[in-house]
């Protein structure tokens, strides 16, 4: 019975030690963040971890936020949505979080808009599906460009050099699947025909006969939309077939393990991305070189294995509209969700952001610069349009 | 192009795919005839044999030569241990529980895999050049007859090693009958072990050879079993010129439904196709309804 | 009398956890747990007791959700009437594949189903007038009876826990009658069990199609509680999740159905806090499970009653 | 009551059963003798519909049975033990001799879900019944346990419990004494006759001569899936092709009776 009682008695002490203790440290500003860490998408949801992690480091290295540390409460999906929709949930009822980064995937997103919704908790998607923002939820935005921002980039791009049909493959996933949509939504208008549209599994090993069937048609030139190895062996099998139209990838092959992987294939892929690829070659005139050109030296000096890619780019993006809300605003749901949907000129690694009521991606096709591979590099198109009149 | 160089293509298409399948499909064979189990982590023993090799010769730096050997020991060594530790400790599992614990093993091997590999696909070069061999206006890469070679070599060692060397005989006792086997003095629980050693080789010589089309990362596993799964039911379970015949079937029917049919429905093509002969032939094109040892769950 | 005490004691633990838990979020966990175990329980019948393996099962489960979903958003209809009409499409889809696929055994059986359920998935990514393809649709309204909206999880947990209760109750009924021994009996030998008079063709399919009618209905709660359902949520391995929730938690028991979907179900919240470590931890917990408990969890609990109650109980060795 | 003729069954081009033609009166016990492979087990498995027949005629109380599914002919009354036991470890030892009752009952699933009365009555019958033939087969084990861990001679015991518990008119028994000892063999043999004189018809394949001798009414001796003789146990045991074709042999079935 004695010991009992000493065990009760060191307990309460510890408790109330710990109770004490937490008392006297100012209480942190809990943000939640759901992304794909397993499964699938991990290697979207990696360096969207990474970002967060990267962030919540050096903001609470500089003090916090007014005073308080900032807390981000990762949570890993799996990809799996009934996870995401429990995650959000214990990020709202549980952590009391009081605004959300994430999740990675369009269909994640999608299922756990309601909750935001109904919970009234704002919302800060990094997956690409329009229907994130479209019809547009009080509390749901998104950081991606659009999917029909880089479908029309790449029109575009392909009627100033005159070319008028085409073939689309694209992966039977919900990127490549959003990305088929906006394709075939947008060519119409800007005078460009489908001629062959072929898909194929995430985890497909070979796409020559799609490409046989594509290379049999009167395309001039392919759009492969995905961001599963896909891509890459797309590039491959073209070449094997000796086809030489032109490819186009989508925004996400922006990614410079690709160039490796592709080989040779990959010179001359032309694709819509933003400019945190090129970095480099932006001048000293652009808006975002000073944020790009941080957040990658920060992102490499944190995590020498790993790339900077768009993906952890779009967690940048995400968290910092929030932490520059609680910044303005303090930690008040309602008052940071006003605050982002009024954010105009924000500069991030995705574009230049302005959010209005209409509008929650806050990004239009300017956000996209095309870009190609060229000697192993992107480079900006642009640039090597000038180099060719240059020689000329 | 001309139409019958587009129908060779998807041919020579159906056939590079096919043979990865063929390959996973024998893997799956040599357990199954050795213990009754289908090994779900057959998928992992590919993976990990990509894997090994490009760790082997890009970060090592090890002549490709030297590697192959080292990467095909390496996942021998996971087979066996994964065997070694899940699997021979138990006295008398049902089939459904060992399948389970395939199951649990391809998780746990996935998982050590992604962080020691990361989560982006990794490249491994081709073995000789890229530049693809034009016949009869069909194109085929060198790394496809690689492919096709290894499948072959294979075949070549299994078909000597089962007929003609005394263990392979032995083992193919176990298959026959374990009591039997285990009262001419067969340590059957060591043919076991062989089993998975001898299956975790093959998936690791698939999985070096097709690093270099395919891509690999920690997650392609899962893909490839079904698939070779597939082929093995097709062809008849236990059944090796039966996983052969039925994973180039598959691959071919797979190409020539993306190419005459639908690039969206070309695996449920196939599907269509194995499912329509399971219900003609419930043991599979070359497997026999006697032989089929009816295992229960 | 006895025999009705586990199925109160289950009664009261669902009525009683909300109270204790107050928190929405553990509260919707435990609806997935419940949209799990309707079909575990089912699907227990056909793994377990008939011994018929089934790879496919996530498929019945989409086809009951996209049925729901897609009569409600496209065509208006009533929530209820919708999941009514998902259980017979589902009753006739499962009815018409079972009749040629059960006729196959073991290995051959699990490849088939497996492959039907490819086949469903695939359906459901490509036909994408219909279904919307991979990105899947959201907007699904929610289940209601007269003025009661089941909008928030407490609600909801409910309704699936009560639905849970029911079936539950149905269940044990016939796995201790003639039924349930005509279905045990194809498990132990097919032979056997025609010899003595049981129509093992008939009973294999009769309860595939109940357990694909079940699963239909989980289905469609999870449409209508989720309000958004896309592909990836019914393929391959939502299939192989069921299977083996059905045999961690003791396939020979349909209590192992409802702890193997509790475990497996809520596993990942608990394995949130080991980061990417999670899917080596819930390998390991698997693996350990099926190494030391091949019965499954229940097999466990049987030993705990052993030790302390002794060997008391009446109840048929299953 | 059983009439057989011309019955034929080939497995590819092997021919098992070879135009057979016998009857079988009612309440008598008929034994089917013959060497290994003379084609009895399949004979079996023909009469309960178990194989198809190739050719021929299968008629049982007037009714041509040929081709109906198994179920079916146990329905009408016809059940069997299976020479290597096939009873259901899955299921304790009362649950398997349940299970027997099974064509004999007819309550579906909705009023047993819904556990009505009529359910809830059959169900008290079922066990009622098990339990009365339990004790009838003089097996003494627990109803509840698993029939697993029984030695052989008991469950074979559980086996003829469960095939009695289907009320058959008809009972087959293959082989109901290998494996067993003198002294379970002679309990068997005396079963055979009791469960004869309640008035079940009993066909048997046994390679015990002197069971068969001691209990059979009747003698059909098989080889190659033909007829060789049929009558009497004492005419049989006088007729010359059968001495010839197999008591002959009876010294190499004496030191090898197991199959």
């Amino acid at each position: 019975m004695k010991r009992i009682l000493a065990a009760a008695a060191i307990m309460c002490l510890l408790v109330s030690g710990i109770a004490f203790a937490q008392a006297v440290a100012p209480e942190p500003i809990k943000i939640g963040a759901v992304f794909a860490v397993t499964g699938p998408a991990s290697k979207l949801g990696e360096p969207e971890r990474n970002t967060v992690k990267m962030i919540e480091a050096e903001v609470n290295a500089a003090g916090g936020i007014k005073g308080r540390p900032i807390e981000i409460i990762v949570e890993d999906d799996g990809g799996v949505e009934a996870n995401t929709v429990n995650a959000v949930k214990k990020l709202i009822t549980n952590d009391k979080v009081i605004a959300i980064v994430g999740p990675t995937t369009s269909g994640a997103s999608l299922a756990v808009k309601p909750i935001a919704e109904e919970n009234s908790v704002p919302l800060v998607s990094c997956a690409a599906a329009e229907k994130i923002v479209n019809p547009v939820a009080k509390w749901v935005f998104k950081t991606p460009q659009k999917d029909s921002d880089a479908a029309i980039r790449i029109f575009e791009n392909m009627k100033s050099k005159g070319i008028s049909k085409i073939a689309i493959i694209t992966s039977s996933d919900g990127f490549g699947s959003t990305g088929r949509e906006q394709l075939k939504k947008h060519s119409p208008a800007l005078g460009i025909e489908i001629v062959a549209d072929e898909t194929y599994a995430p985890a497909d090993t070979d796409m020559t006969a799609q490409l046989t069937k594509i290379k049999a048609s009167e395309a001039q030139a392919v759009i492969n939309w995905s961001v599963v190895p896909g891509q890459v062996i797309v590039a491959k099998n073209m070449r094997q077939l000796g086809m030489t139209i032109p490819l186009y990838q989508s925004h996400g092959f922006g990614n410079p393990k690709n160039i490796q992987a592709c080989g040779e294939a990959g010179e001359g892929i032309i694709f819509p991305a933003g400019r945190l690829l090129i970095v480099d070659e932006l001048g000293a005139d652009s808006k975002q070189k000073a944020v790009l050109a941080k957040y990658k030296a920060d992102y490499q000096a944190k995590y020498p294995n790993d790339q900077v890619s768009t993906f952890g780019g779009h967690a940048y993006d995400a968290l910092w509209l929030v932490l520059n809300a609680i910044k303005a605003v303090g930690p008040d749901k309602a008052k940071i969700r006003d605050y982002i949907e009024n954010t105009k000129g924000f500069v991030g690694t995705g574009g230049i952001f302005n959010f209005s009521a209409e509008d929650h991606c806050g990004l239009d096709k300017s956000a996209f610069e095309m870009q190609t591979v060229k000697g192993g590099k992107f480079v900006a198109l642009s640039s090597v349009k000038e180099e060719v009149k240059a020689k000329k | 192009m001309h139409s019958f160089s587009i129908t060779l293509q998807y041919i020579f298409t159906g056939i590079a795919v096919g043979s990865i399948y063929a390959m996973v499909a024998l893997g799956f064979n040599i357990i199954y005839n050795c213990t009754g189990i289908i090994n779900f982590a057959q998928g992992e023993f590919v993976m990990l044999g990509g894997m090994f090799m490009i760790t082997l010769t890009t970060t090592w730096k090890l002549p490709s030569l030297v590697a192959f050997p080292i990467a095909v020991a390496l996942v021998v060594l996971v087979g066996v241990g994964f065997e070694r530790i899940a699997i021979h400790p138990l006295k008398s599992p049902s089939v459904l529980v060992l399948i389970m614990i395939t199951i649990a093993g391809s998780i746990l091997i996935k998982g050590v895999a992604m962080f020691a590999w990361g989560k982006e696909p990794c490249y491994l070069p081709h073995f000789s050049s890229e530049t693809p061999i034009n016949f009869l206006g069909a194109t085929i890469l060198p790394q496809n007859l690689w492919i096709l070679g290894c499948l072959a070599a294979v075949v070549i060692v299994l078909a000597w090693f089962f007929n003609r060397t005394l263990v392979g005989k032995a083992m193919r006792a176990c298959a026959h009958n374990r009591d039997a086997a285990r009262l001419v003095g067969i340590n059957v629980k060591q043919m076991v072990t062989l089993s998975f050693a001898l299956s975790a080789a093959i998936g690791a010589v698939a999985g070096i050879v097709i690093t270099p089309i395919i891509l690999m990362d920690y997650q392609r596993g899962a893909m490839l079993a079904l698939k070779g799964f597939g082929a093995a039911i097709l062809g008849g379970l236990g059944s090796g010129p039966g996983a052969v015949v039925a994973g180039l079937l598959i691959g071919v029917l797979e190409s020539l439904g993306a190419g005459y049919i639908s690039s969206h429905y070309k695996d449920a093509i196939a599907l269509v196709v194995l499912l329509g002969v399971l219900f003609i032939r419930p043991a599979g094109l070359l497997g026999s309804a006697e032989i089929q040892r009816l295992k229960k769950f | 009398m006895k025999k009705h005490v586990p199925l109160a004691l289950f009664v009261v633990i669902v009525m009683g956890l909300p109270v204790l838990l107050k928190n929405p979020y553990y509260i919707g966990a435990l609806v997935f747990v419940g949209i799990y175990s309707l079909i575990t329980i089912s699907l227990s019948l056909v793994l377990g007791y008939a011994g018929q393996i089934s790879l496919g099962h996530a498929a019945f489960y989409g086809i009951g959700a996209y049925t729901s979903g897609l009569l409600t958003t496209r065509w208006h209809v009533s929530p209820w009437f919708a999941l009514a009409c998902s259980m017979v499409i589902t009753g006739i889809l499962a009815y018409a594949i079972g009749k040629p696929v059960l006729k196959l055994r073991g290995h051959y059986l699990a490849m088939a189903t497996l492959g039907l359920g490819e086949i469903v998935y695939i359906f459901f990514n490509s036909a994408v007038d219909l279904t919307a393809g991979p990105s899947g649709f959201g907007q699904i309204p929610r289940l209601a009876i007269g003025g009661l909206v089941f909008k928030d999880d407490i609600r909801f947990y409910y309704l699936v826990w009560f639905t849970v209760a029911v079936l539950l109750a149905l269940v044990l009924n016939i796995i201790n009658s003639r039924i349930g021994r005509a279905l045990r009996s194809i498990h132990g030998s097919e032979t056997a069990a025609n010899a003595m008079g049981v129509n093992t063709a008939s009973y294999k399919i009769q309860i595939f199609v109940f357990s694909a009618v079940i699963s239909a209905v989980a289905g469609g709660y999870y449409a209508h509680f989720v309000t958004f359902i896309s592909p990836t949520t019914f393929d391959a391995n939502t299939s192989i999740l069921l299977v083996t929730m059905v045999i961690v938690g003791g396939m020979s028991n349909v209590w192992g159905a409802v702890l193997g979907a509790a475990l497996l179900g809520t596993l990942p919240e608990y394995l949130r806090r080991f980061g990417d470590y999670d899917i080596l931890v819930y390998g390991a917990i698997m693996m350990v499970i099926m190494m030391f408990a091949p019965g499954g969890l229940v097999s466990l609990a049987g030993l705990v009653k052993q030790k302390f109650v002794g060997n008391l109980s009446r109840e048929p060795a299953a | 009551m059983l009439n057989v003729e011309g019955l034929t069954k080939e497995f590819g081009g092997v021919v098992a059963v070879n135009d057979l033609s016998f009857e079988v009166r009612e309440k008598q016990i008929k034994s089917i003798i013959g060497p290994n492979g003379a084609g009895k087990t399949t004979l079996f498995n023909l009469l309960t519909g178990l194989l198809p027949p190739s050719r021929g005629r299968i008629s049982f109380l007037d009714t041509n049975i040929c081709g109906l599914r198994p179920h079916v002919i146990a329905r009408m009354g016809v059940s069997r033990s299976f020479q290597n036991v096939e009873i259901f470890d899955n299921m304790s030892i009362l649950e398997n001799v349940m299970l027997g009752r099974h064509c004999r009952t007819s309550c579906g699933a909705v009023s047993i879900a819904l556990r009505r009365r009529k359910a809830v009555k059959e169900e008290a019958l079922i066990r009622e019944e098990a339990l009365r033939q339990i004790e009838a087969v003089g097996l003494d084990a627990d109803p509840h346990s698993s029939p697993a861990a029984l030695p052989f001679g008991k469950r074979r015991l559980v086996e003829f419990a469960r095939a009695l518990a289907t009320s058959p008119r008809l009972l087959l028994l293959d082989e109901p004494a290998s494996g067993l000892n003198m002294r379970e063999t002679e309990q068997v043999a005396q079963l055979i006759r009791k469960i004869r004189d309640s008035g079940v018809t009993v066909m048997l394949v046994e390679h015990d001569m002197s069971v068969v001798m001691e209990i059979s009414d009747d003698v059909l001796v098989m080889d190659y899936g033909t007829k060789i003789a049929e009558g009497k146990p004492r005419e049989v045991q006088k007729n010359r092709e059968v001495i010839a074709r197999y008591l002959g042999r009876s010294n190499e079935y004496a030191k090898n009776p197991k199959p």
